[in-house]
């Protein structure tokens, strides 16, 4: 089999350079070259797009949904889905907004409390989808029904404002670029060294990948998406941390659609659908990429009107190609 | 064979549908994100560019004059002087110019005693939402619906059959078709909103400045009639101004800020201001601009960095005080358009206290609307509120909606 | 996990009759049944406006677009596969069909007609490019979930169409004996959707695909025709929901029908079609539709506010498909 | 002796049946201990208990003369119980190295955190392979991309890697080529050496032969008896199994040959359909034999219409026809029993009724509508005449054993009344019973006057129902043999020829069992 010359070849090569070809060959580099392709255009159009203020908005503003992206990866490649992601934005972002205006209450506990409530839901949506056996596509649209509800029951609605400048943690700068571009940053290196090299987070593939033969090589599919859960829970709490302290008032309603846009962000990111693949670094490079393709547009004078069919059709070429390439690496495995 | 012929017609019905729709249209000028109903631009002020070629009297709208244009219950029971239960359904609940218009509601009824009303509507402005709600309210059987519609066109059919059920309809903020409720409570024409949003940013950015548009989406109905009127009223008064170009922002205020973001990154210094056409499109332009250190350099504003006049930008829009003090406050944003929602609240409910005890009728000119003292009526069927209300540091403090 | 929405024969043999009533009750649809009968027993007690003919047929009218989506849907989702793009071809057929009259001058006959062409279209697309090129049907859907509400965007200049001629209304606001007009294509369509899913080859076709679609390949099931009708089919749905809607709303514009496609899933999901393909039927995905609907009004008629009432709905969706879990498995599916 | 591990009294109850009835097993180190018993014996539930994932209702296991009783697969893994199962339980997008170390990966100290250690993880990886004798296999590879023989290996490393003492394999040898099963064989017997005690369960009575040195005998949940390999026979093993004996597992019948019916020439579609030409003719069994990727099932496929043709012609009956889908075969009078029954050949969610009914569904009409009572006198005169042991139509396939699944996917085409039968791997996987009742199925419809292509990876078979042999070699006919020329060293030969010039060596890969052929 051709398999073989192929591997010895590979054997022979250094481990860094198999890995750069790995980079190169696999979604990220799908998605970077895209994204380089992207800049060139729109920057050649309009050199404005490439000034430093312009990229560096175009990070911070990819910052929450790619630290949400994160999340919702690791439940795509579970197997799994959660649509209530938007909704528990709104709800963490109030809740950590209400906090900080409470008097005499530390900064930090308006910025931990979320970090703690995220999970806590996110158990709740696992413990549906792992213990009592309800699809997660039910669970979280149940989820997000309730968490939508309950939020304008419970704030009527009003916005938050006169937060301390304190609570302002988005707004900081560090070296020149928004903190919160560190946190998608870290979040994302550190996401993706969680699940190539712990246990717990090689398991989610496994159990997205194969749930039979996970449970029979000793790793038990309940607990491991209940660790997904709370693990998308706490990154939509940061994420909610990022989108409430970006600004001088809090909107305490739900964004609507926030949850498609970082479904998207996941799928076109590489994580499949299916279960079992796809990595949080190809999820925070789509973000990018889909920000990148939103601000770009206005730069190059996109006819308004079209510009959401402008860029349904970019998501569509994206994909596309994805699948084209990931077509032509299967037909050479077949040889 | 057949299927690939089959394929073939429809992709070409595709194309061809799509391609005839927006043949008309183009050739009537109006501004991106702005509707194609027609304009009454007002006059020009004084000194304005244009304000000489208005010379010509304008064909004032003979509101007086109108005949009543409004529709009638249906075998509405009498209940002059009763208690009366009202529903009031907002385009959207969970905002804040709806919970103020909902606080002004509450005030009325504390005040008039003898009527009972709740606001209740769905989260998303979505007309079909809305209309189920009222369908709800028809059957529950309340005496007075208060609505502000998503769309006048689409709601009307469902007010039409309250009002065959015997239920009384007054509308506030947003109206239907004339036939389909009694009255409407005009907070403010929208060619009196335009006039107020341009002279303020041309106040601030000159008669020759450019500006950009952060709507919240080109389908909301207030705001392009808004830009509508807007683009009339510059036409006519200060021809030199520069638009540059108008994005949407959905109701999302991290949206409006990175739409903002793009839209000073991308203009740099050639642009001078932005409208915040919604109340959460404001807030989240007027942060962009805050955070991009682009604020103008303000007397009040120690704290702000300020750079030169040249590089500044105006933020100039439609919101509630509360989600702009902090703007105001630090002179970022000079002053906020907007009527007073807790007063038209308040208005609809006399207006529909004074419907029901006959009081108001079509013959009448004017109405007694509590502490708002008498309100006038114009255009056949509606009230008016009065002219808009401004904002600005020094008032913005006696305020919390 | 068999197949539903058929009275199971295996304890035939003890008494049929008994048996068979048993079988059809604790069927997914019989709990479900069960569970929308006790929230109306609940909901009339709590206010008498609830359960009057006029409030349930206008209930009715209200979820007749969402109806006719969940129709195509159920099918769609027991083969495996699903279709996100439903509410943004609804809102881009209407407003074509809008702007073809208004601005283009078609007469409304022909722009009707075309309202369907271009929903049939718009799913022919999406079908076309998950059987062809294989895209995963999320995927595809969810990228024509922008694209074609950016369509509907651009056609027609975030403008809306409106003063269409009276008769254009018949369909949405009036009644035909007695009954709301689009009731009864609600109701035509429905059960022709039944009976060809639970009846014909087609339908077993679609069952066998969900459960095993290489398995229904190779016994000469032709599955990507299939595929490629059922998406085509919701496409056509889509545009007839839209011109329905239309008429009942009396206008349209291009955000029309906006986040639509989650309460089309949430009914057929409700009515025990399984996300994972497979299993399902038509009944179940009706009373799903009328059970989340009953709820919305009898709540709010009960005196409870539309923001309860959405924590409500939600509790309940999960709660129902909890039940209907613990039920089947306890009688043994498996 | 020293036994490692011994089964006493165990039973086990489900729903309904009692899969496990008083079964005692024992093994001792280094044994390769054959476990047999028709499909539905209890041999997986009894492996199932050892390794942990079921709870045995009453009995003990004593594991080194200590009782142990295992909670999850994981406690049996850590006292060094492995199991590989016929369904192998790795995970195609995660590669070699991490599928062996999934869950028990070597770790390392990252400052105050424990980290996995791949780069360790994949020496290791590399050096229990190497300890297999396998060299070509790059650990970094993703499961997916490789073959099922090396993916096998993959879980006898896995195995190793938990330093199994006893390990189980299901069926290894049920999807392998025959080159892998002698690396196969040779693993197992290097393992034996190392003392390590093997339960090896498998329906090819020769590897029992070849590899065993006891064998334990299950039916219906009871246990019948150990014998160690040397004092017992094929025919002894069979009847112990069934019960009974088999008077013949390959009933040729005697049959008229007619007609061609089915003839193709130089058929392509690459890769593994190069040119190929044959005839079919009525009431004829043709086996086509061939290692696998030699093209077998792939031109059977182009002939059904899976993959249609590229080029090339199909007559039937002398008449050039064109085969683009399925549906168009089967209009033809052309049935495909697949390879894979549980993929290809059901839907195992749907009931007998549902899977015999779906290649016949257009016929059983009325109107529109399927007609169910036509569909069920279908059914039940299917379960008649293939003898399906089931309790009625409405069974769900699932549920059934292996064979009586593949008798409904006969059925199935059966029903279709078709006139060419291409059977692919009939008996695979399948009990000695199930067997002779699917051959003897075979010769009757072949008297009645079909024509029947028998794909099979067993030369007995194909040499015990053959009325011609076809051997195929990279997507080509490259032999045919009558019946009476056909042995089966001139088969083997053909089918390796390429390299059959050079090395007697590799005859003796095709060790396969001679004494079966009736």
């Amino acid at each position: 089999m051709t398999a073989t010359t192929v591997s010895a070849a590979r054997q022979s090569a250094p481990g860094w350079f198999k890995n750069l070809r790995m980079l190169v060959s696999g979604q990220e580099g799908a998605l970077t070259l895209s994204l380089a392709l992207l800049v060139i255009v729109v920057g050649t159009a309009n050199p404005r797009f490439l000034a430093q203020q312009n990229i560096s908005d175009i990070l911070l503003n990819s910052s929450y949904i790619a630290v949400a992206a994160i999340g919702m990866s690791a439940v795509i490649i579970s197997g799994n889905i959660d649509i209530s992601v938007g909704a528990m934005i709104g709800v963490l972002a109030t809740i950590s907004g209400q906090l900080s205006i409470v008097p005499g209450m530390p900064v930090w506990i308006s910025w931990l409390v979320p970090l703690i409530v995220g999970p806590m839901i996110g158990a709740v949506t696992g413990f549906l989808v792992a213990y009592l056996r309800i699809p997660a596509i039910v669970v979280s649209l149940g989820m997000m029904s309730i968490l939508k509800g309950g939020l304008i029951l419970a704030t009527g609605g009003v916005w938050i404002y006169n937060m301390p400048p304190e609570y302002k943690l988005a707004q900081q700068s560090f070296l020149g670029l928004p903190v919160p571009v560190y946190f998608m940053l870290a979040l994302t290196i550190l996401a993706a060294l969680w699940m190539r090299y712990s246990p717990s987070g090689r398991a989610i593939y496994a159990v997205g990948g194969n749930k039979e033969a996970a449970l029979l090589s000793g790793i038990s599919p309940r607990v491991v998406l209940m660790r997904v859960f709370m693990f998308n829970g706490l990154m939509v709490g940061i994420s909610s941390v990022l989108f409430a302290t970006q600004f001088s008032s809090i909107q305490s309603t739900v964004p609507s659609g926030l949850e498609l846009t970082i479904i998207t962000s996941a799928v076109v990111g590489g994580v499949s659908i299916l279960g079992g693949t796809g990595t949080v670094i190809g999820a925070t490079l789509a973000t990018i990429l889909l920000r990148a393709i939103g601000n770009g547009m206005i730069f190059i004078n996109v006819s308004a009107y079209w510009l959401q069919a402008v860029q349904g059709t970019l998501i569509l070429v994206t994909v596309l190609i994805d699948l084209l390439r990931r077509r032509r690496q299967a037909a050479q495995i077949r040889g | 064979m057949s299927k690939k012929v089959f394929s073939a017609i429809l992709m070409v019905a595709l194309a061809l549908s799509v391609a005839f729709v927006p043949a008309v249209a183009q050739d009537e000028v109006r501004w991106v994100g702005a509707d194609d109903l027609p304009v009454s631009p007002l006059e020009c002020p004084e000194g304005a560019p244009g304000a000489a070629m208005a010379e010509e009297p304008m064909e004032e709208p003979e509101a007086a004059a109108l005949e009543y244009n409004g529709g009638q219950p249906v075998g509405a029971p009498d209940l002059a002087g009763q208690e009366i239960v009202l529903v009031d359904v907002p385009k959207l609940i969970g905002i804040g110019y709806f919970n103020a218009t909902s606080l002004g509601m509450q005030q009325a009824a504390e005040e008039l005693g003898n009527v009972k009303v709740t606001t209740d509507g769905p989260t998303q402005g979505d007309i079909v939402q809305q209309v189920a709600f009222i369908e709800q309210y028809i059957t529950q059987g309340v005496n007075g619906i208060l609505f502000a519609a998503n769309d006048p066109v689409g709601i009307s059919p469902v007010l039409r059959r309250a009002l065959e059920s015997g239920i009384h309809v007054v509308g506030y903020d947003a109206n239907s078709e004339p036939d389909a409720r009694e009255w409407f409570v005009n907070q403010a024409e929208f060619n009196g909103i335009a006039k107020a949003k341009i002279d303020s940013m041309v106040a601030e950015i000159g008669p020759e400045g450019s500006f950009a548009i952060v709507t919240s989406s080109f389908t909301a109905p207030n705001q392009s009639r808004w830009i509508s009127e807007m683009w009339a009223y510059a036409q006519k008064c200060y021809p030199d101004l520069k638009w540059l170009e108008t994005v949407e922002s959905a109701e999302d205020q991290n949206l409006a800020f990175q739409q903002t973001q793009t839209l000073l990154n991308k203009y740099g210094p050639d642009m001078d201001g932005v409208f915040g056409m919604s109340s959460v499109a404001f807030p989240g332009a007027a942060d962009a601009v805050a955070q991009a250190g682009l604020c103008s350099p303000d007397d009040a504003a120690a704290d702000v960095a300020a750079p030169d006049e040249e590089s500044a930008v105006a933020i100039v829009g439609l919101s509630t005080p509360n989600q702009m003090r902090p703007f105001v406050e630090n002179g970022c944003v000079e002053s906020v358009v907007l009527w007073n929602p807790v007063d038209l609240g308040y208005a609809a409910v006399y207006v529909m206290r004074a419907v029901v005890d006959g009081t108001l009728t079509p013959e009448s000119t004017e109405v007694e609307a509590g502490r708002l003292g008498k309100l006038q009526v114009v255009n056949g069927s509606e009230i008016l509120l009065g002219p808009p209300f401004v904002y600005t540091q020094d008032n913005i403090a006696d305020f919390d909606f | 996990m068999a197949v539903t929405e058929r009275p199971s024969q295996l304890t035939e043999q003890s008494n049929p009759i008994v048996s068979r009533l048993r079988a059809v009750v604790l069927s997914k649809e019989g709990i479900l049944f069960l569970i929308m009968i006790a929230a109306m027993l609940i909901l009339s007690l709590l206010t008498d406006k609830f359960l009057t003919t006029n409030n349930l047929l206008n209930q009715l009218r209200l979820v007749t677009e969402i109806g006719l989506m969940a129709l195509p849907m159920t099918f769609i989702i027991i083969t495996g596969g699903i279709d996100l793009s439903v509410g943004s071809i609804f809102g881009l057929s209407a407003i074509v069909m809008g702007f073809l009259w208004q601005d283009s001058g078609w007469p409304l006959e022909l722009a009707i007609i075309m309202c369907m062409v271009v929903g049939t279209t718009a799913g022919f697309m999406n079908g076309l490019f998950i059987v062809r090129v294989g895209v995963p049907p999320l995927i595809m859907t969810l990228a024509t979930l922008a694209l074609y509400r950016g369509m509907a965007l651009g056609v027609s200049e975030a403008r809306s169409a409106r003063g269409f001629p009276d008769w254009f209304f018949d369909l949405g606001q009036r009644q035909f004996l007695g009954i709301p007009s689009q009731l009864w294509i609600l109701l035509i369509a429905a059960i022709i959707a039944g009976i060809v899913l639970a009846r014909t080859p087609f339908g077993r076709g679609i069952y066998a695909m969900g459960n095993n679609e290489l398995g229904a390949r190779f016994s000469g099931i032709p599955v990507r025709l299939y595929k490629l009708a059922i998406y085509t089919f919701s496409g056509f749905m889509a545009g007839l929901a839209g011109y329905i809607f239309t008429s009942r709303i009396s206008t349209t514009r291009a955000d029309m029908g906006t986040g639509l496609e989650l309460d089309v899933i949430a009914a057929v999901v409700l009515g025990g079609t399984s996300i994972n393909g497979g299993s399902g039927s038509i009944v179940g995905t009706m009373i799903g539709l009328i059970l989340i609907q009953l709820l919305k009004n009898g709540l709010l008629l009960g005196g409870i506010k539309g923001d309860a009432t959405i924590v409500i709905i939600g509790a309940i969706l999960i709660l129902a498909i909890l039940i209907n879990n613990l039920v089947q498995r306890r009688t043994g599916g498996d | 002796m020293g036994a490692i591990l011994e089964l006493e009294n165990i039973s086990k109850q489900f729903p309904g049946v009692k899969a496990l009835d008083d079964v005692r097993f024992d093994m001792a180190a280094g044994e390769v201990h054959a476990l047999l018993g028709e499909n539905g014996a209890g041999k997986s539930t009894l492996i199932k208990i050892i390794s942990g994932v079921y709870k045995q209702d009453g009995g003990t296991i004593r594991l080194d003369g200590e009782t142990v009783s295992f909670n999850t697969p994981r406690e049996a893994q850590q006292r060094g119980i492995a199991t590989i199962y016929q369904e192998l339980s790795l995970y195609p997008e995660l590669t070699v190295a991490e599928n062996i170390f999934m869950g028990h990966a070597p770790r390392r100290k990252l400052g105050p955190i424990e980290v996995l250690d791949w780069g360790a993880a994949n020496r290791r990886a590399q050096e229990i392979l190497a300890s297999l004798n396998i060299h070509d296999l790059d650990v970094t590879r993703k499961i997916g991309t490789l073959t099922v023989g090396n993916r096998q290996r993959v879980e006898i490393a896995k195995a190793l890697s938990l330093n199994a003492r006893i390990l189980i394999m299901d069926e290894p040898t049920a999807a392998l080529t025959e080159a892998d099963v002698e690396r196969l064989f040779n693993i197992v017997r290097l393992l034996r050496e190392r003392g390590v005690g093997i339960i090896y369960i498998s329906h090819r009575l020769h590897e029992v032969f070849e590899l065993a040195d006891r064998v334990t005998v299950l039916r219906d949940g009871q246990y019948v008896g150990t014998k160690p390999v040397s004092e017992t026979s094929e025919d002894d093993l069979v009847s112990m199994m069934v019960g009974r004996t088999i008077d013949n597992l390959f009933p040729k019948l005697e049959t008229e040959v007619g007609k061609p019916v089915l003839e193709i020439r130089s058929l392509w579609r690459k890769p593994l359909t190069r040119g190929v030409s044959f005839q079919l003719r009525a009431g004829e069994i043709v086996g086509l034999a061939g290692l696998v990727g030699s093209g077998r099932s792939e031109v059977a496929q182009v002939i059904f219409g899976i993959n249609p043709a590229e080029s090339g012609e199909i007559l039937i009956d002398g008449k050039p026809v064109t085969i683009k889908h399925p549906g168009q075969a089967m209009n033809h009078g052309i049935a495909y029993v697949p390879e894979d029954r549980g993929t290809q050949g059901l839907v195992r969610q749907m009931r007998i009724r549902e899977n015999v009914s779906l290649s016949v569904l257009k016929a059983i009409r009325s109107g529109l509508f399927i007609n169910r009572k036509q569909e069920r006198s279908l059914a039940t005169s299917m379960i008649k005449q293939l003898n399906i042991r089931a309790y009625s139509t409405e069974q769900v396939v699932n549920k059934l054993s292996g064979g009586n699944q593949q008798k409904v996917v006969v059925s199935k085409w059966l029903a279709s009344k078709p006139r060419i039968l291409i059977m692919d791997e009939p008996t695979r996987g399948i009990d000695v019973g199930a067997k002779a009742e699917i051959h003897r199925l075979m010769s009757e419809l072949a008297r009645e006057g079909l024509a029947v292509l028998m794909i099979s990876s067993e030369l007995p078979e194909i040499l015990g129902m053959s009325d011609r042999i076809l051997v195929m070699r990279g997507g080509q006919v490259v032999a045919e043999f009558s019946r009476q020329e056909a042995t089966q060293e001139r088969i083997a030969a053909a089918m390796m020829s390429e390299t059959a010039g050079n090395g007697a060596a590799k005859s003796e890969t095709m060790m396969i069992g001679e004494s079966e052929t009736a």
